[in-house]
């Protein structure tokens, strides 16, 4: 958890998009530790395998809590730190191939319960720790070193699945503009239940796609993202629908639900109801 | 003539024909008199119907097998009594339903449950009439019968308690006018102490909940369902948490989340939810994250045998997953263990900071059983060594247990499944490996306890049965030592580590014969994997042991090792 | 693979939808065989862990192949058996919580390849072998053994998934109709590339809602299904996806991909464009 | 002074800097002129940069391990020459890049590698002023160097040929003006055979090919990648298919499906994605059907050391899932056997009806050693047993292996995870689970070939390593043996089933050492679990052996043994 650590061995290559990620994730959880007066150690940051997911380990500063546990089950185990402590805010931050690969099956039932986590995603398009090999975001056709003749399948739209299944928050970052995206990230975090920011994080080393995202006027490439119009209703599903289905990638919020109760909060009630019994009293079920 | 010890009565019928019920009633009302009561049951995996069979063993001491054989058999239909007559003891009878007539004679009479319940009134007392019967043919006071009914349907209004007790009428009448007998029941010795009648599955859910269970998570599985739907039902607490997952995948790596996060952390599932939970409990273990893995075993492997009992998951269990790991173990044998092994498990989790596994098994999980009152106070929930001070603290200092931080109070550090300094942050470095390996098993000596049970200890040949085996094992036991064979006898539910002096004792026997439900002698392996001489007395059936058949096999096998240490 | 074997110890209970479909797929594997030609044996059923994976040795007749495996790892077994022999034609057969909880990780990763597979799905809206535990389908706040308090996440709408993740056939059936539902698998096995199936199968034992369904006039209760109209073009995925989000539940065709390639065809593809070297001249390449 | 037989350099620096290449590099080199070469690698788990070293060992005769000691240690920057100065040997010499200055003395000393490289023309040729000083320390033909340039760049243009050849005279320049030599090299005795130079996960691949693979599937993971990356490239061809899958889970059930429509089907992985795979492999033994699982093992547990070698997944290679089972395991210990072994492998599969776990490790996975070039004619792909008959087949009758009936022709049974009768129906029937559990394990006789290593098998005490540990172990034999040390040596690729004839061997030994890199000593406790009297010599570094540890480690557990042995 500090980059000056000398026996951790991890460091990102030059110019890897996940600088930027790190740096919008703290400006995010400094904002959001002294807008609401909570220590910094009241943050637990649950990290997937992969580069990006090194992030646990390089936040500068003041140190929230991590957990870098295993491929893909970023989300079960932030879902069982949640629910255990809501107290807690808890941050998930994974790559595309952590979360929505091996770790996909996880996604969709957060989004049902609507758990009140934030997730981070860094998609690079690649699996970047294990040396280039194509990722669910990777475009149809495209040789990695896993798919020498070309990529054999199409690409998910990450922001487009997240729509479907109900995510209650989704935001789409971008890595380069930390500011915008700590605000992004904080957004998350502030929003009740279940929140995904989908943060494009270029890999310079097997994907560097930087010049397509921003575009390059002098060779006369159009820059591949556009920020979310002004006029766009966060609160309207249909038209969040549309943005995500647009030929290109719309950067900012995407889509709030509102009036969705969180988990805790439908536990909360649950327990409202329901008579609590002592282990006492249910042993004297059993008693004759 | 002696009177009887106990018998056994098995119903047989479809599924739905209240054969379930039937043989939970009979053992409670035995129960409630003073009798010991022990149910053991097979489901088929359908659901409605089926050919079901269920049984009650009786005693006027406390057993804890299914028994030999069948004093009585209640078929309710000819497929039933076909399927088992062959499991009679010599004396048995067999009550059929009039429904249809065997195609052999001998100790048998027929009734129509139905018709006679329908007679008395209600249909549903079809159960009371073979009671009844039952009461006549084994000599128990109908007395306690009609208690049972007071008790139980006082409430529900005069007219059910008055079909009920026609029922019990009718049913005693017809075995009246047979000449048949099994004998007399010994009358019971009403225990001194409160009673529970209770479930493995059951006594497992309380005993944790009495160790400080907070957090819940499991997938549904047989026979491990009902702990899930216990927990969603009671562990519903300021703090509490119980809730069905979308897979084991998910129900391991939510208990490590909440054990990180300072809570005390269960699941429970079968073979297939354990294995597929191995990478998870390797992480706990790795990072050092107090939770429980309750497998109740069935039948494998794969999908296997999801309704029958066995004890082969083992060896799974010790190393669930890749890498140097042995996860500390205990197997309950009887429903009480089953209590005090649910709440053991949770405190050595906190204790030693690490996955525990508690490897309970189908037999257990569906037997009813009348125990002491599980006592609550003689349970001290363990308190986790937390971090106290104010900062600058490195998690995973040193080559022992260490406190460890809690999320949202200073000492925040990086729980880590890759290889990690004292801070947690990942690092290759060799020195780092070794002392994080010998730190992990180090820990394990927190959970060295010399607590069995040992018996004749000079005998040269040992029996040592483990997890549900104890039960017939220990009645084989006793019927050689009446016989006057020489044989020590031990038993431990602490499976890993095993208690230090147990395993001295046990490697100066010349063998050790380990009876459990498997192929492979599994844990017969594993002791001899720790220089012990054992032998393994298997059995793969998808059953438990009988006590007779251990008794021949043990002789076997004890007499052939005397023979082999003669000739040498 | 016949009710009559007397070691099968297995049998619905009655009036369970899943006779419905038992029928309706021997309708289909029936006129498909007899349309191409083909015999029984060239089918492979790939069968779930539930009441409705036992569909696989309940078929009677000329008897397909069959693999009964473990719960949630239907596609991925068809996957194998499909890449390895692209003449057979494989169909899933599975439970919503063998295909929508435990198996969810699998669908969109075949959805992107394109897998040439049939699925069946039984959604009953419960886990009914293990005896009535709430499943992914299975409404907010409904009671059943596991969610005693009433359930406390959402349901997911598998229409919605299976659109929005690029199913490239999607069909919704009900199993009271078995003709009906013979056809619609049919059509799914007859289109080239990955069909899903959705049936509604209830389970009479833990959640009997064929009036629901169906309706009641006496009662005064509407049926939740109706026909897809006649009017929709099920080449138009917009149009699919307002249907999948209507209010109640369409029957029939919901969306057809046109034109996109299978995996085994971009396969097929690729091996005219590599050169296929031996074995012996791969080796050749390492000696010196 | 005798000539040396064998020197060992090491490239130690930055990653990026070329250190990889270079150790390869001069691997290729010696093997041309007829030298053994060998390398050994360890990278750290960043992308780019962080410090990386590789090393290569040169002798006269094949050796197996990557030695004791550096003899050469080229330091391309401070922290590297830190970091690795203690492995010198004794007359050790250092040669360090100028950009800095050791802060000690001795038999070092420094280039400026870019700057004379850029001299030579070619920044890309630093490599080769390393080289020409290697060639002058040790003595070899510079003739060597520059044969293999003009073969390697000719057809690149003379320029670079020049640039090279100018390198190479600078780096002989500069260590012939320093008055180090460590011992002049024996000249290469150029084997008659053909050669291959390659790396272990590439020789499991071809020999996979070559016996006959058809369908691969996997997930990225290190270091099994390179054996995904292998297959995307080559198993292209007609009826072939390999994929990269979504997950571990996918991998396994998508080989079990291409196994039972009747294709030889493989995956590689390493631990994580091991423990993933078990309730796969688990159906695959209970429906039993034909794949191969490679397990390059790395360090664990849970996500461990993913660039440090280890052998710490053979317990839950065993049985990586619940229930009774034992899986069939084949351990390579060379390069030269990952190709055999990949082959046995497959055929073990198609030969039984089974899965078959191939345990390999990271320090196999990346080493580079010339081997005679691997005997394709050798390799006799087996055919598995099909159905060939026209109906009324029963997969699953008797007790032990029957043909498997193949999708799309007669036979269509149901291969089921859940305990089945003989045409796969499920059923819970006690015969069956016997019938079709004894069936299961029998199938394993089948594979019980007695091929293994012996040698001086009349010593009381035998070493006996496996897997990757085979290599320091024969060399720590050989250097016993000219001590005059009495041991037997053993040794067999097969873990399971062991050769019988060794297992009768072995439980004769008084004591069987077994080194082995895990905390458990997992083999030597298998071995124990079998009777044998075995103890392991472990380590835990994620590093190999060196040979002279293991001496000094056998000595004293001999010796001990031996001790102990009068004692009694
Ligand atoms: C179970 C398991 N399978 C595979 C791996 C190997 N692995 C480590 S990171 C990674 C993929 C990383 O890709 P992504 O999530 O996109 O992260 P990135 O490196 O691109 O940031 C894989 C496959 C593993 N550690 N565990
Ligand atoms: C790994 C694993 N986890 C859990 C189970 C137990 N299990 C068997 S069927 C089933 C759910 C079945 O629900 P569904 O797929 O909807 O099928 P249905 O019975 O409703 O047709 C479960 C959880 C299992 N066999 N394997
Ligand atoms: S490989 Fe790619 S993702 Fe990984 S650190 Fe380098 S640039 Fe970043
Ligand atoms: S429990 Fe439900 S799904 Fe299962 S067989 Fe019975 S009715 Fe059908
Ligand atoms: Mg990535
Ligand atoms: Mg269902």
């Amino acid at each position: 958890m500090t980059s000056k650590n000398p026996e951790y061995d991890f460091k990102w290559c030059p110019g890897c998009g996940d600088f930027g990620v790190r740096r919008a994730l703290e400006f995010a959880l400094q904002d959001f530790c002294s807008y609401h007066e909570r220590p910094m150690n009241s943050n637990v940051i649950v990290a997937g395998i992969g580069c990006s997911g090194n992030l646990v380990h390089l936040v500068e500063g003041e140190q929230p809590y991590g957990f870098h546990g295993i491929h893909g089950r970023t989300l079960p185990i932030a879902f069982g730190a949640k629910m255990g402590r809501p107290d807690l805010n808890v941050v998930v931050v994974a790559g595309d191939g952590d979360f929505l690969s091996i770790g996909l099956e996880h996604v969709a039932p957060q989004a049902a319960r609507n758990l009140d986590v934030c997730c981070v995603i860094m998609d690079n398009g690649v699996y970047g720790l294990t040396k280039g090999q194509s990722s669910p975001t990777t475009d149809l056709g495209v040789i990695t070193s896993s798919t020498p003749y070309g990529k054999l399948e199409s690409d998910l739209n990450p922001l487009d699945y997240y729509l479907s299944i109900g995510v209650s928050f989704i935001a789409s970052g971008y890595s380069s503009k930390p500011k915008d995206l700590g605000k992004l990230i904080q957004a998350g975090m502030e929003h009740k239940g279940f929140s995904i920011v989908h943060v494009l994080s270029p890999c310079t080393t097997y994907n560097d796609n930087y010049e397509q995202l921003k575009g390059n006027a002098k060779k006369g490439i159009e820059p591949i993202i556009f920020d979310v119009p002004k006029e766009h209703d966060i609160h309207d599903r249909e038209a969040a629908h549309k943005l995500v289905n647009a030929a290109k990638i719309p950067i900012g919020v995407i889509y709030q639900a509102q009036g969705r109760p969180t988990l805790d909060q439908r536990l909360e009630d649950l327990r409202g109801r329901v008579k609590v019994r002592s282990v006492q009293e249910q042993l004297e079920v059993f008693v004759f | 003539m002696a009177k009887r010890q106990d018998f056994v009565v098995r119903f047989a019928g479809e599924g739905g024909q209240g054969v379930v019920t039937a043989s939970e009633a009979l053992a409670r009302i035995a129960a409630d008199v003073g009798y010991h009561a022990l149910t053991f049951s097979t489901f088929p995996s359908q659901i409605l119907g089926g050919p079901t069979w269920t049984q009650a063993r009786i005693s006027t001491t406390p057993v804890l097998s299914p028994g030999d054989s069948v004093d009585v058999l209640v078929a309710l239909n000819e497929e039933a009594y076909e399927t088992h007559k062959e499991d009679l003891s010599e004396d048995g009878v067999v009550i059929y339903d009039s429904s249809f007539t065997p195609n052999s004679s001998g100790r048998m009479f027929g009734m129509p449950f139905d018709d006679l319940a329908k007679q008395a009134g209600d249909i549903r007392t079809a159960n009371m009439v073979m009671m009844g019967a039952l009461a006549n043919l084994v000599g128990m006071p109908v007395k306690f019968l009609q208690d049972f009914i007071v008790n139980r349907y006082l409430s529900r209004g005069q007219a059910i308690v008055d079909a009920n007790m026609k029922a019990i009428a009718f049913g005693v009448e017809r075995a009246a006018s047979t000449t048949f007998q099994i004998g007399e029941l010994e009358p019971p010795i009403k225990p001194n102490y409160k009673q529970a009648m209770i479930r493995g599955n059951d006594a497992i859910s309380i005993g944790a909940l009495a160790a400080g269970l907070d957090v819940y998570v499991g997938y549904p599985i047989s026979p491990a369902t009902p702990i899930l739907i216990y927990m969603e039902r009671n562990l519903i607490g300021s703090g509490k948490f119980a809730y069905q997952s979308s897979s084991e995948i998910e129900s391991i790596a939510a208990i490590v989340g909440a054990g990180y996060a300072g809570k005390k952390a269960m699941t429970a599932t079968a073979g297939p939810g354990f294995t597929l939970m191995g990478e998870g409990i390797g992480l706990a273990w790795m990072a050092e994250i107090p939770c429980v893995i309750v497998n109740v075993q069935r039948g494998g492997p794969a999908t296997g045998l999801p309704t029958k009992t066995e004890q082969s998951d083992l060896m799974t269990a010790l190393t669930p997953a890749h890498g140097d790991q042995l996860i500390p173990i205990i197997a309950p044998g009887t429903v009480e263990e089953c209590y005090y092994g649910g709440a053991l498990a949770i405190n050595w989790a906190e204790r030693y900071q690490g996955p525990v596994v508690l490897l309970s098994e189908h037999s257990l999980a569906e037997r009813v059983q009348n125990i002491p009152k599980p006592d609550l106070s003689q349970i001290v929930p363990e308190v986790r060594a937390t971090y106290q001070g104010t900062n600058g603290y490195q998690r995973y200092d040193g080559y022992e247990l260490s406190p460890m931080p809690v999320p949202g109070k200073p000492g925040a550090y990086v729980a880590n499944g890759s290889e990690h300094d004292a801070m947690g942050d990942t690092t290759h470095l060799p020195s780092r490996h070794i002392q994080m390996t010998t730190r992990r098993f180090s820990k394990l000596k927190l959970l060295e306890e010399n607590v069995y049970e040992r018996e004749n200890t000079d005998a040269p040949i040992a029996v040592m049965p483990w997890g549900g085996s104890k039960g017939p094992a220990m009645e084989a036991y006793e019927r050689l030592k009446a016989q006057g064979t020489n044989l020590a006898w031990y038993y431990s539910m602490r499976i890993n580590p095993l208690p230090p002096k147990l395993l001295e004792e046990l490697r100066k026997k010349e063998l050790v014969l380990v009876p459990e439900l498997n192929y492979l002698g599994q844990f017969a392996s594993f002791l001899r994997s720790h220089g012990v001489n054992a032998q393994a007395i298997t059995q793969y059936t998808g059953l438990p042991f009988r006590p007779k058949d251990l008794v021949n096999r043990i002789k076997d096998a004890a007499s052939a090792a005397s023979r082999k240490a003669v000739s040498v």
